[in-house]
Protein backbone atom coordinates (compact mmCIF):
# COMPACT_ATOMS: atom_id res chain seq x y z
CA UNK A 1 0.00 0.00 0.00
CA UNK A 2 2.46 2.23 1.31
CA UNK A 3 4.66 1.73 -2.22
CA UNK A 4 1.84 2.29 -4.27
CA UNK A 5 1.59 5.79 -2.79
CA UNK A 6 5.40 6.46 -3.25
CA UNK A 7 5.27 5.27 -6.89
CA UNK A 8 2.60 7.89 -7.56
CA UNK A 9 4.23 10.80 -5.94
CA UNK A 10 6.99 9.65 -8.24
CA UNK A 11 4.91 9.52 -11.61
CA UNK A 12 3.19 13.29 -10.52
CA UNK A 13 6.97 14.80 -10.09
CA UNK A 14 7.89 13.45 -13.09
CA UNK A 15 5.09 14.99 -14.87
CA UNK A 16 6.34 18.00 -13.11
CA UNK A 17 9.62 17.93 -14.82
CA UNK A 18 8.04 17.46 -17.96
CA UNK A 19 5.51 20.77 -17.94
CA UNK A 20 8.61 22.77 -16.33
CA UNK A 21 10.73 21.80 -19.05
CA UNK A 22 7.94 23.60 -21.58
CA UNK A 23 8.72 26.19 -19.98
CA UNK A 24 12.56 26.06 -20.71
CA UNK A 25 11.82 25.34 -24.15
CA UNK A 26 9.35 28.48 -25.05
CA UNK A 27 10.56 30.98 -22.49
CA UNK A 28 11.29 34.58 -24.58
CA UNK A 29 13.79 35.39 -22.24
CA UNK A 30 16.98 33.92 -20.66
CA UNK A 31 15.63 34.74 -17.68
CA UNK A 32 12.78 32.52 -17.80
CA UNK A 33 14.55 29.83 -19.13
CA UNK A 34 16.80 30.04 -15.80
CA UNK A 35 13.27 30.18 -13.38
CA UNK A 36 12.43 26.73 -15.23
CA UNK A 37 15.71 25.38 -14.99
CA UNK A 38 15.35 26.19 -11.21
CA UNK A 39 12.43 24.54 -10.66
CA UNK A 40 13.14 21.48 -12.73
CA UNK A 41 16.71 20.77 -10.45
CA UNK A 42 14.33 20.76 -7.01
CA UNK A 43 12.03 18.22 -8.62
CA UNK A 44 14.55 16.48 -9.59
CA UNK A 45 15.99 16.24 -6.35
CA UNK A 46 13.17 14.92 -5.16
CA UNK A 47 13.01 12.09 -7.66
CA UNK A 48 16.70 11.17 -6.46
CA UNK A 49 15.48 10.69 -3.40
CA UNK A 50 12.52 8.62 -4.22
CA UNK A 51 14.86 6.71 -6.14
CA UNK A 52 17.29 6.18 -3.22
CA UNK A 53 14.22 4.67 -1.21
CA UNK A 54 12.94 2.20 -4.32
CA UNK A 55 16.88 0.50 -4.60
CA UNK A 56 17.75 0.84 -0.97
CA UNK A 57 20.95 2.45 -0.96
CA UNK A 58 21.36 5.37 1.41
CA UNK A 59 24.47 6.49 -0.82
CA UNK A 60 22.37 8.24 -3.54
CA UNK A 61 21.47 11.03 -1.17
CA UNK A 62 25.00 12.37 -1.02
CA UNK A 63 25.01 12.72 -4.88
CA UNK A 64 20.99 14.78 -4.20
CA UNK A 65 23.22 17.12 -1.69
CA UNK A 66 26.20 17.63 -4.26
CA UNK A 67 23.33 18.29 -6.66
CA UNK A 68 21.76 20.73 -4.71
CA UNK A 69 24.83 22.48 -4.16
CA UNK A 70 25.78 23.10 -7.85
CA UNK A 71 22.37 23.75 -9.35
CA UNK A 72 22.71 26.51 -6.59
CA UNK A 73 26.11 27.62 -7.39
CA UNK A 74 25.10 27.56 -11.18
CA UNK A 75 21.84 29.89 -10.85
CA UNK A 76 23.69 32.52 -9.33
CA UNK A 77 26.47 32.37 -11.44
CA UNK A 78 24.27 32.84 -14.89
CA UNK A 79 21.78 35.59 -12.66
CA UNK A 80 25.59 37.13 -11.88
CA UNK A 81 26.50 37.05 -15.70
CA UNK A 82 22.88 38.40 -16.51
CA UNK A 83 23.04 41.50 -13.95
CA UNK A 84 26.80 42.75 -14.25
CA UNK A 85 28.95 40.14 -16.79
CA UNK A 86 30.41 37.76 -14.01
CA UNK B 1 20.64 -1.33 -20.15
CA UNK B 2 19.73 -0.94 -24.10
CA UNK B 3 17.59 2.13 -23.35
CA UNK B 4 20.51 4.21 -22.04
CA UNK B 5 22.76 2.87 -25.36
CA UNK B 6 19.60 4.38 -27.55
CA UNK B 7 20.07 7.66 -26.02
CA UNK B 8 23.65 7.72 -25.73
CA UNK B 9 24.07 7.52 -29.10
CA UNK B 10 21.39 9.77 -30.41
CA UNK B 11 23.54 12.35 -28.53
CA UNK B 12 26.44 12.16 -30.17
CA UNK B 13 24.22 12.09 -33.80
CA UNK B 14 23.04 15.29 -32.54
CA UNK B 15 26.14 16.86 -31.28
CA UNK B 16 27.62 15.77 -35.08
CA UNK B 17 24.73 17.23 -36.75
CA UNK B 18 25.68 20.14 -34.84
CA UNK B 19 29.01 20.31 -35.38
CA UNK B 20 29.22 20.02 -38.87
CA UNK B 21 26.38 22.37 -39.45
CA UNK B 22 26.49 25.95 -37.33
CA UNK B 23 28.82 28.37 -38.09
CA UNK B 24 29.12 29.84 -35.01
CA UNK B 25 32.62 29.51 -32.76
CA UNK B 26 30.72 29.04 -29.49
CA UNK B 27 28.01 26.60 -30.87
CA UNK B 28 30.81 24.66 -31.78
CA UNK B 29 32.15 23.90 -28.92
CA UNK B 30 28.60 22.98 -27.30
CA UNK B 31 28.24 20.81 -29.88
CA UNK B 32 31.73 19.12 -28.91
CA UNK B 33 30.51 18.69 -25.20
CA UNK B 34 27.31 17.21 -26.38
CA UNK B 35 29.25 14.56 -28.15
CA UNK B 36 31.43 14.52 -24.90
CA UNK B 37 27.68 13.44 -22.99
CA UNK B 38 26.95 10.71 -25.16
CA UNK B 39 29.92 8.89 -25.21
CA UNK B 40 29.82 8.95 -21.04
CA UNK B 41 26.26 7.81 -21.55
CA UNK B 42 27.20 4.82 -23.88
CA UNK B 43 30.45 3.95 -21.70
CA UNK B 44 28.85 3.67 -18.60
CA UNK B 45 25.49 2.17 -19.86
CA UNK B 46 27.45 -0.82 -21.25
CA UNK B 47 28.79 -1.65 -17.70
CA UNK B 48 25.13 -1.50 -16.40
CA UNK B 49 24.33 -5.39 -15.58
CA UNK B 50 20.84 -5.68 -15.08
CA UNK B 51 19.29 -5.86 -10.60
CA UNK B 52 22.49 -5.02 -9.56
CA UNK B 53 23.25 -2.19 -7.31
CA UNK B 54 26.44 0.49 -6.98
CA UNK B 55 29.86 -1.06 -6.30
CA UNK B 56 30.10 0.36 -2.98
CA UNK B 57 30.72 -1.93 0.22
CA UNK B 58 28.19 -0.05 2.78
CA UNK B 59 25.84 -2.06 5.06
CA UNK B 60 23.31 -2.83 2.28
CA UNK B 61 25.99 -5.32 0.56
CA UNK B 62 26.73 -8.30 1.66
CA UNK B 63 30.75 -8.39 2.07
CA UNK B 64 31.34 -12.04 1.27
CA UNK B 65 28.55 -12.05 -1.91
CA UNK B 66 29.63 -8.58 -3.66
CA UNK B 67 31.03 -10.04 -6.58
CA UNK B 68 27.47 -11.00 -7.54
CA UNK B 69 25.74 -8.00 -6.50
CA UNK B 70 27.49 -5.53 -7.62
CA UNK B 71 27.79 -3.98 -11.11
CA UNK B 72 31.44 -3.57 -13.29
CA UNK B 73 32.91 -0.95 -11.62
CA UNK B 74 35.80 -0.50 -14.69
CA UNK B 75 33.69 1.53 -17.39
CA UNK B 76 32.61 4.13 -14.31
CA UNK B 77 36.46 4.98 -13.26
CA UNK B 78 37.31 5.33 -17.01
CA UNK B 79 34.30 7.72 -17.24
CA UNK B 80 35.53 9.72 -14.23
CA UNK B 81 38.73 10.46 -15.89
CA UNK B 82 37.10 10.74 -19.27
CA UNK B 83 35.02 13.87 -17.72
CA UNK B 84 37.79 15.91 -16.17
CA UNK B 85 39.93 15.40 -19.51
CA UNK B 86 36.86 16.57 -21.25
CA UNK B 87 36.39 19.90 -19.16
CA UNK B 88 40.92 20.22 -20.00
CA UNK B 89 39.38 19.73 -23.55
CA UNK B 90 36.73 22.43 -23.90
CA UNK B 91 38.66 25.12 -21.80
CA UNK B 92 41.15 24.73 -24.28
CA UNK B 93 39.06 25.18 -27.16
CA UNK B 94 37.05 28.28 -25.93
CA UNK B 95 40.50 29.73 -25.52
CA UNK B 96 41.41 29.11 -29.11
CA UNK B 97 37.81 30.98 -29.70
CA UNK B 98 38.68 33.83 -27.75
CA UNK B 99 42.42 34.47 -29.23
CA UNK B 100 40.81 34.16 -32.86
CA UNK B 101 38.22 36.41 -32.13
CA UNK B 102 40.87 38.68 -30.84
CA UNK B 103 42.65 38.37 -34.10
CA UNK B 104 39.50 38.99 -36.55
CA UNK B 105 36.53 40.45 -34.20
CA UNK B 106 34.27 37.96 -35.81
CA UNK B 107 32.84 34.55 -34.69
CA UNK B 108 32.12 32.65 -38.02
CA UNK B 109 34.31 29.88 -38.98
CA UNK B 110 34.03 31.31 -42.73
CA UNK B 111 36.19 34.11 -42.22
CA UNK B 112 39.28 31.64 -41.23
CA UNK B 113 40.81 31.10 -44.61
CA UNK B 114 44.26 30.86 -43.87
CA UNK B 115 46.16 27.88 -43.20
CA UNK B 116 48.53 29.86 -39.87
CA UNK B 117 47.89 32.86 -38.37
CA UNK C 1 9.96 2.17 -12.58
CA UNK C 2 13.85 3.47 -13.11
CA UNK C 3 13.07 2.38 -17.09
CA UNK C 4 10.50 5.14 -17.12
CA UNK C 5 12.48 7.58 -15.56
CA UNK C 6 14.90 6.78 -18.00
CA UNK C 7 13.09 6.80 -20.95
CA UNK C 8 11.40 10.33 -19.70
CA UNK C 9 14.84 12.11 -18.97
CA UNK C 10 16.20 10.48 -22.01
CA UNK C 11 13.59 12.08 -24.05
CA UNK C 12 14.13 15.24 -22.14
CA UNK C 13 17.72 15.37 -22.76
CA UNK C 14 17.50 14.89 -26.65
CA UNK C 15 14.66 17.58 -27.35
CA UNK C 16 17.77 19.78 -24.76
CA UNK C 17 20.11 18.70 -27.86
CA UNK C 18 18.32 19.71 -30.53
CA UNK C 19 17.67 22.96 -28.53
CA UNK C 20 20.90 24.06 -27.83
CA UNK C 21 21.82 23.76 -31.44
CA UNK C 22 19.09 25.41 -32.86
CA UNK C 23 18.94 28.63 -30.40
CA UNK C 24 20.33 31.45 -31.96
CA UNK C 25 21.04 33.44 -28.98
CA UNK C 26 24.00 31.80 -27.47
CA UNK C 27 23.57 32.33 -23.66
CA UNK C 28 19.86 30.00 -24.27
CA UNK C 29 22.58 27.19 -25.59
CA UNK C 30 24.98 27.66 -22.90
CA UNK C 31 21.81 26.73 -19.84
CA UNK C 32 20.01 24.16 -22.08
CA UNK C 33 23.75 22.43 -22.28
CA UNK C 34 24.08 22.75 -18.83
CA UNK C 35 20.49 20.96 -18.57
CA UNK C 36 21.62 17.88 -20.34
CA UNK C 37 24.61 17.48 -18.30
CA UNK C 38 22.20 17.58 -15.08
CA UNK C 39 19.64 15.26 -16.72
CA UNK C 40 22.51 12.77 -16.97
CA UNK C 41 23.90 12.97 -13.44
CA UNK C 42 20.09 11.59 -13.13
CA UNK C 43 20.26 8.89 -15.55
CA UNK C 44 23.62 7.50 -14.05
CA UNK C 45 22.46 7.23 -11.16
CA UNK C 46 19.93 5.25 -11.81
CA UNK C 47 22.52 3.16 -13.94
CA UNK C 48 23.89 2.64 -10.55
CA UNK C 49 27.51 4.92 -10.77
CA UNK C 50 26.59 7.50 -8.15
CA UNK C 51 30.27 8.56 -8.10
CA UNK C 52 30.29 9.34 -12.13
CA UNK C 53 27.08 11.27 -11.40
CA UNK C 54 28.76 13.26 -8.66
CA UNK C 55 31.09 14.14 -11.33
CA UNK C 56 29.06 15.00 -13.79
CA UNK C 57 26.49 17.15 -11.56
CA UNK C 58 30.16 19.14 -10.28
CA UNK C 59 32.50 19.43 -13.14
CA UNK C 60 29.61 18.80 -16.54
CA UNK C 61 26.90 21.16 -15.32
CA UNK C 62 28.31 23.75 -12.55
CA UNK C 63 32.27 24.01 -13.86
CA UNK C 64 31.60 24.07 -17.83
CA UNK C 65 28.83 26.59 -17.30
CA UNK C 66 31.03 28.96 -15.81
CA UNK C 67 33.64 28.37 -18.00
CA UNK C 68 31.85 29.28 -21.31
CA UNK C 69 30.63 32.55 -19.58
CA UNK C 70 33.71 33.03 -18.61
CA UNK C 71 34.79 32.99 -22.65
CA UNK C 72 31.46 34.89 -23.41
CA UNK C 73 32.13 37.66 -20.93
CA UNK C 74 35.84 37.96 -22.52
CA UNK C 75 34.40 38.05 -26.57
CA UNK C 76 31.37 40.63 -25.27
CA UNK C 77 34.69 42.73 -23.68
CA UNK C 78 36.59 42.92 -26.76
CA UNK C 79 33.30 43.50 -29.45
CA UNK C 80 32.74 46.57 -26.62
CA UNK C 81 28.87 45.51 -26.49
CA UNK C 82 26.92 44.28 -23.24
CA UNK C 83 24.43 41.83 -25.42
CA UNK C 84 25.10 38.14 -25.15
CA UNK C 85 23.22 37.80 -28.65
CA UNK C 86 25.47 36.18 -31.68
CA UNK C 87 24.20 35.44 -34.81
CA UNK C 88 24.21 32.07 -35.30
CA UNK D 1 5.49 0.88 11.88
CA UNK D 2 3.27 -0.30 9.03
CA UNK D 3 0.98 3.21 10.09
CA UNK D 4 4.01 5.41 9.86
CA UNK D 5 4.98 4.25 6.28
CA UNK D 6 1.32 4.89 5.26
CA UNK D 7 1.32 8.56 6.68
CA UNK D 8 4.89 9.08 4.85
CA UNK D 9 3.20 8.01 1.70
CA UNK D 10 0.55 10.36 1.70
CA UNK D 11 2.87 13.14 2.87
CA UNK D 12 5.15 12.18 -0.15
CA UNK D 13 1.67 12.07 -2.42
CA UNK D 14 1.35 16.01 -1.02
CA UNK D 15 4.31 17.55 -1.78
CA UNK D 16 4.13 15.89 -5.24
CA UNK D 17 1.26 17.78 -6.02
CA UNK D 18 3.15 20.64 -4.57
CA UNK D 19 5.84 20.14 -7.27
CA UNK D 20 3.34 19.94 -9.98
CA UNK D 21 1.15 23.03 -9.14
CA UNK D 22 4.49 24.85 -8.95
CA UNK D 23 5.35 23.32 -12.44
CA UNK D 24 1.46 24.89 -13.68
CA UNK D 25 2.43 27.71 -12.31
CA UNK D 26 5.77 28.26 -14.26
CA UNK D 27 4.28 27.49 -17.71
CA UNK D 28 1.29 29.62 -16.57
CA UNK D 29 1.71 33.24 -15.14
CA UNK D 30 2.27 36.25 -17.35
CA UNK D 31 5.38 37.84 -16.48
CA UNK D 32 9.14 36.34 -15.20
CA UNK D 33 8.75 37.84 -11.18
CA UNK D 34 5.26 35.55 -11.05
CA UNK D 35 6.71 32.88 -12.43
CA UNK D 36 9.71 33.37 -9.41
CA UNK D 37 6.99 33.36 -7.47
CA UNK D 38 5.48 30.12 -8.00
CA UNK D 39 8.37 28.24 -8.79
CA UNK D 40 10.54 28.99 -5.84
CA UNK D 41 8.01 29.11 -3.03
CA UNK D 42 5.83 25.87 -4.20
CA UNK D 43 8.68 24.41 -5.35
CA UNK D 44 10.29 24.63 -1.48
CA UNK D 45 7.21 23.40 0.51
CA UNK D 46 6.68 20.79 -2.09
CA UNK D 47 10.21 19.14 -1.75
CA UNK D 48 10.48 19.53 1.99
CA UNK D 49 6.66 17.60 2.11
CA UNK D 50 8.04 15.30 -0.51
CA UNK D 51 11.57 14.18 1.79
CA UNK D 52 10.00 14.02 5.20
CA UNK D 53 7.98 11.43 3.69
CA UNK D 54 10.53 8.99 2.60
CA UNK D 55 12.01 10.42 6.05
CA UNK D 56 9.40 8.69 7.73
CA UNK D 57 8.56 5.34 5.89
CA UNK D 58 12.40 5.04 6.52
CA UNK D 59 13.90 6.18 9.95
CA UNK D 60 17.32 5.52 9.86
CA UNK D 61 17.99 7.98 6.73
CA UNK D 62 15.98 10.83 8.64
CA UNK D 63 19.26 12.74 9.71
CA UNK D 64 20.95 13.04 6.37
CA UNK D 65 16.74 14.24 4.94
CA UNK D 66 16.85 16.69 7.42
CA UNK D 67 20.55 18.14 6.45
CA UNK D 68 18.78 18.03 2.72
CA UNK D 69 15.98 20.08 3.92
CA UNK D 70 17.90 22.49 5.56
CA UNK D 71 20.03 23.18 2.69
CA UNK D 72 16.68 23.63 0.30
CA UNK D 73 15.84 26.11 2.98
CA UNK D 74 18.88 28.15 3.25
CA UNK D 75 19.94 28.06 -0.85
CA UNK D 76 16.49 28.38 -2.62
CA UNK D 77 15.35 31.89 -1.52
CA UNK D 78 18.45 33.61 -2.36
CA UNK D 79 18.50 31.94 -5.75
CA UNK D 80 15.07 33.15 -6.23
CA UNK D 81 16.64 36.47 -5.04
CA UNK D 82 19.15 36.84 -7.13
CA UNK D 83 17.09 36.19 -9.92
CA UNK D 84 14.64 38.90 -9.29
CA UNK D 85 17.64 41.61 -9.39
CA UNK D 86 18.98 40.21 -12.86
CA UNK D 87 15.48 40.40 -14.24
CA UNK D 88 14.97 43.86 -12.86
CA UNK D 89 18.35 44.92 -13.53
CA UNK D 90 17.99 43.29 -17.82
CA UNK D 91 14.81 45.69 -17.47
CA UNK D 92 11.78 43.06 -18.23
CA UNK D 93 8.64 44.89 -17.96
CA UNK D 94 6.27 44.34 -15.44
CA UNK D 95 3.18 42.50 -16.27
CA UNK D 96 -0.19 44.23 -16.78
CA UNK D 97 -1.98 44.64 -13.46
CA UNK D 98 0.88 45.24 -11.33
CA UNK D 99 0.27 48.29 -9.01
CA UNK D 100 4.17 49.18 -7.74
CA UNK D 101 7.43 48.60 -8.29
CA UNK D 102 9.79 49.23 -5.32
CA UNK D 103 13.03 48.37 -6.39
CA UNK D 104 12.80 51.33 -8.87
CA UNK D 105 11.28 53.92 -6.34
CA UNK D 106 14.24 52.96 -4.21
CA UNK D 107 16.55 53.77 -7.06
CA UNK D 108 15.11 56.78 -7.44
CA UNK D 109 15.18 58.12 -4.12
CA UNK D 110 11.88 58.11 -3.43
CA UNK D 111 10.68 57.88 0.34
CA UNK D 112 8.34 56.18 1.94
CA UNK D 113 5.71 53.86 0.95
CA UNK D 114 7.70 51.00 0.57
CA UNK D 115 8.52 48.84 3.86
Amino acid sequence: MANQLFYIATAIALLAVVVAFLRLLKGPDPTDRVVALDGMTITSISIITAAAFFLGRVIYIDVAMVYALVSFLGVVAIARFIERGL
Amino acid sequence: MTLGTVIGFALILIGVWGMLTRSNLIKIIIGFSIIDTGIHLVIVSIGYLPGRTAPIIDGAVDKARAGLEVVDPIPSALVLTAIVIGLAITALMLTYAVGMFREKKSLNIGDYKELKW
Amino acid sequence: MSVYIIAVFGVLMVFAAVYAIYSRNILSAIIASGVISLLASIIYILLAAPDVAMTEAAIGSGLTTVVFLLALKRINRLRGTEEEDVDA
Amino acid sequence: MQDLELIGGLLSVVGAVFLLLAAIGIIRMPDVYNRMQAGTKATTLGSILFLLGIGLANPDWLGKILLLVLFIVFTNPISSHVLARAAHHRGIPLAEGSVRDCLSDDEAGEEGGCE
